[in-house]
C-alpha cells in the first residue's frame, strides 16, 4: 500500500489524462486541486474557481499574496493572463449553464447508479454544500477522486445512504484502485492499478463491478 | 452572389463546434457564414442597429442563407444590419420585443409570410440568460392578464402570479465586441452592450465581430465583459 | 385650443412635476421625452434608458454624436458623469425589480381600472411592447402622459378594448386637459386645465370622472 | 461597547430609507451601524472573508445587535469578519451555503441554538438575484432528489423537473467595493466582487463599504459594475 501523499498524487496524476486541450475545469478542495500539478505543459486547462474567476494559476510566491485573489476554500492564488472575474451570479451561469466540461470532487459515499453524497453526515458533520451540488449538476462530465475506501469501510456502494449532493450525475470515479466508469448497466472497471487484483478491487466496492474484456491497467 | 469559400480544414471540425477550445479562434468572415446554414436559429446581438455584428450580417444577406429563425430584440431599419435580413425574405420566423422601425417586418407578418412571436424586451433578455444559465425558465409578473400569457403556465408564489416563459437558445450566436482578446474575451462599449453577453450563453456556436482584436492579457481581467469560453470564434468587424 | 406641440409641452411640462429630486425615471419615446426639458435644476432626475443605462443627458451638440451612445428609439444621446451602461439583463432587474421610480409613456387606451393599452391595434400596427410591459409592470410610479383624446375618439375609457399592455398599473393620466388618478373608487380627477370646464373633460372621457371637492387647477 | 451615537438629523428619515436620493451618502460607521437593529435580516457580501465588509462588521458585533437573520454565503472564520457575529451568538437564523469554516456555526446548529438553512451556492445566488430583479423565483434542476428539495414545489418545463426556489430580499445589505464614487456607483476588484452585485438590488436599505471614494465621473460608465441607484449610504473601509 502506498503512502497517504503517493496515493493522493497517483489519483490527481490518473485524474489529470481526463483533461483534454481547452477544457474548462473545477477542481474540489483537497485531493482534486491535486490535479493542476499534472496537466501536461502541451494542453491548457481553464480552472474555474467557483468564487469568481476563470484561468486560476499556481499558488503564489511567498510574500506576493494578493488578499484579493484567493481561491473557493479560501486560500491564496493567481490569475492566468487571459483570466477574467465575475460574481457568483456569473460564475453559476457558467456552472449551472453546462458551461464547465469536467469537475473533480471528492466523495464520501458514490454509488453505482452515479448518486453522489459529498456534503453532510446529519448530526455529524454538516458543513454545506457550497458550490458542489450545482457543478455536479452542471458540468458536462463528473469525475469524483477520492480514496477507495474510508478507514476500510466502503464508499463505493450499491446505493448511497447519506444525504445525496445530487442523483444519478458522476460519470467516473477515479482512486487507488482503479478507474470506474458509472454507465446504464452499472459500475465498470475500466482500468486497474497493477498492485491490486480484480478480486482486491471488489472486495473494497460494495457495488458489484462489471469487469471488461479490454480491462487495462491504469495509466497514472 | 459571392462565391462561398469552402472552410479551410485548419477549421474546428463540425463535431466539436460547441466545445470552445484553445485553438485560434480568428476566422474569416467567409469561415464564419459557411457555418451559417438554412433552417438554422440564429440570435444577433444589437439595439436599433447599435450594432448588430455589420459584417457577418452583411456577408449573410451575400450568402443569402433562407429560412432563418432570427432571435433578437429588434429588426433595425431596412437598410441597417438585421434589418436587410428581413428586407431580403431570409427570416422565417422572428422572436423580438419590437418591430415597429422596419415596416417590412409588420407587412411580411400581416401578409402571412413571416412568423412573429413579439415578448417582452426584459423576458426576451432573461429567457436568453435562462437558457445559458441552465434554469427551466423564468418566472415574471410581465405580461400576465394580456395576450403574451396565452397558452402559457401561470405559477403563484407566495400570493403573486407569475408567467412561466421557457428558456431560448439558438444553433448560433453573432455577437459585437469592442476589444476582444484573441481567447475570446470580450470588453464590449457603452449602449452595445445590449443584448451580447446573455446570448454568448446561449448558442451552440458563438462568433463575436470585434471592433479590435488585443493579444491575450492586454484586457485587466476585472474589465472582461463576456469570459472567453463561451465564444468558438473570432471575426474582425468593419465600418458599414 | 392649443397648438399640437404647445398641448405637448404643456401636458410635458406638467408631468416634470411629478418627479423628485433622485428619481429613477425611464422617459418612453416621443411626448414623454420633453419631460425633461422641463425638469428644475435644483433637482437631480437620473434617467434610465432601458437599451442599456443610467444617467442619460441631453442630446448631443451636431457633430458630437456618438454612434454607440443612443437612447431607446435609435437617437443619439449623451451621458452625464456617473452614468453607468450595463447589458440588457440588468437593466430589466432594474425596471422589473421596482427600482424604477417613475416610468412616463404614451396610451392608446387606457381604463378607470389602470388597464393600459399602447403596444398594438391587431391587423394594422403592431410595433411589438418593447420595453413597455416591463416598465408599467415594475415602475412604482406608472403615469401615462398624451392627447385625451385621439382625433375626437376616447382614449379614457371604461375598460380598455385594444390588447393590453398591463393590468391595473397605471396611477395618474396626466393630458392637455388635466390630471387623473386612478384610485380604488375609479379615475379621480384631481387638476383641471383652466381652459376647460368639468364638463368639457368628462365629454372628452367615456371613463366617469370622480370630482373631488379640492379639484385643482392644473399647474403647468 | 462603544456608547451608540444617535443618528443626526442630517440623515434622510427612516420613512424614505428605501429610497436612493442624490444627497449625500457619505456616512459614518456609526451611523451605518444605528440604521441595523435587533430582528434584522441582513446580507452581508464576501465569500469566506474576502472580503466582509470589515469596519461595518466590526461595528456590529461591538454594538451587540441580535437576533439577526444573516445572508451570506459563509460564516467566514471564527475570528474574521461575519465569523465574529456567529461566535458573539447575534445570529438567530442564517441562510449559507458552507459553513464548514467556521466550527462554531456547526457547534451553535447542533445544539439547536442557530437554525442553519444551507442553500446551494448556485442557488442562493440566483434567489437573491431574482429577489432584486422582480423575478417570482427560479426554476433550477440543483437540488433535485435530494433533501434540499424538501417541501418545495417542483415544476417539469420540457419534460424535466426543476426546484421552484424562491426570491431572497434582506432589511440590510451591507457590501463591500473597491472603488466608489460618490453616487454610489462601484467598482469591485478581482475575487471580492462574489455575491455584492445581488444583493446591492436586494435590500430596503443597501451600504457599501469603500475601499477608496472617489469623484463622480472618475469612473468609467462601463466600468461600473453596481449602479449608485442601488446604493443608499457609503462608508469609507479601513483595513483590518
Amino acid at each position: 500500500m502506498m503512502d497517504k501523499n503517493l496515493v493522493k498524487n497517483y489519483i490527481a496524476k490518473r485524474v489529470a489524462k481526463e483533461l483534454k486541450d481547452g477544457n474548462v475545469v473545477n477542481l474540489g478542495i483537497g485531493l482534486p486541486t491535486l490535479v493542476s500539478n499534472f496537466i501536461p505543459d502541451d494542453i491548457e486547462i481553464i480552472l474555474q474557481s467557483e468564487n469568481g474567476f476563470l484561468g486560476m494559476g499556481p499558488a503564489p510566491k511567498e510574500g506576493e499574496e494578493d488578499p484579493y485573489v484567493v481561491n473557493a476554500g479560501g486560500q491564496y492564488t493567481t490569475v492566468n493572463p487571459g483570466g477574467v472575474f465575475f460574481d457568483s451570479a456569473d460564475s453559476f451561469v457558467i456552472i449551472r449553464g453546462g458551461h464547465v466540461d469536467v469537475t473533480v470532487l471528492g466523495a464520501l459515499e458514490v454509488d453505482e447508479r452515479g448518486n453522489l453524497a459529498n456534503w453532510m453526515v446529519p448530526g455529524k458533520m454538516v458543513p454545506g454544500m457550497g458550490g458542489a451540488m450545482d457543478l455536479v449538476t452542471g458540468a458536462k462530465k463528473v469525475i469524483v477522486a477520492m480514496n477507495h475506501t474510508a478507514k476500510g469501510n466502503h464508499k463505493i456502494l450499491k446505493e448511497c445512504k447519506l444525504p445525496l449532493t445530487a442523483v444519478n450525475v458522476v460519470n467516473f470515479i477515479i482512486t487507488e484502485m482503479g478507474v470506474m466508469e458509472v454507465t446504464a448497466s452499472g459500475l465498470v472497471l475500466r482500468e486497474i492499478n497493477p498492485e491490486y487484483s480484480i478480486e482486491d478491487v471488489q472486495i473494497a466496492t460494495e457495488a458489484t463491478l462489471i469487469i471488461p474484456e479490454d480491462l487495462k491497467e491504469i495509466q497514472a | 452572389m459571392k462565391e462561398v469559400v469552402i472552410v479551410s480544414a485548419v477549421r474546428t471540425p463540425i463535431g466539436s463546434f460547441g466545445e470552445v477550445s484553445n485553438l485560434n479562434k480568428l476566422i474569416s468572415v467567409d469561415d464564419a457564414v459557411n457555418m451559417i446554414n438554412d433552417g438554422m436559429s440564429i440570435m444577433v446581438g444589437g439595439f436599433l442597429g447599435c450594432k448588430n455584428p455589420f459584417k457577418i450580417v452583411n456577408a449573410l444577406v451575400e450568402k443569402g442563407v433562407k429560412n432563418i429563425t432570427l432571435i433578437a430584440n429588434d429588426t433595425s431599419f431596412p437598410e441597417v444590419g438585421i434589418g436587410k435580413l428581413i428586407v431580403n425574405k431570409q427570416v422565417k420566423k422572428l422572436i423580438a420585443s419590437h418591430i415597429g422601425t422596419n415596416k417590412e417586418t409588420g407587412n411580411q407578418m400581416n401578409a402571412g409570410e413571416l412568423d412573429v412571436e413579439l415578448v417582452p424586451q426584459g423576458t426576451l433578455a432573461e429567457r436568453i440568460r435562462a437558457a445559458g444559465a441552465g434554469l427551466g425558465g423564468i418566472l415574471t409578473p410581465t405580461g400576465i392578464g394580456t395576450i403574451v400569457a396565452d397558452g402559457k403556465k401561470t405559477i403563484e408564489v407566495d400570493g403573486k402570479e407569475y408567467l412561466l416563459e421557457k428558456p431560448l437558445r439558438a444553433d448560433v450566436a453573432i455577437i459585437v465586441g469592442a476589444k476582444v482578446d484573441k481567447k475570446g474575451n470580450i470588453r464590449y462599449s457603452k449602449a452595445t452592450r445590449n443584448f451580447n453577453p446573455m446570448m454568448a450563453t446561449a448558442a451552440d456556436i458563438v462568433i463575436v465581430e470585434a471592433d479590435e482584436i488585443v493579444e491575450v492579457g492586454e484586457l485587466d481581467p476585472d474589465d472582461i465583459m463576456t469570459p472567453g469560453i463561451f465564444v468558438n470564434y473570432i471575426v474582425l468587424g468593419g465600418n458599414e
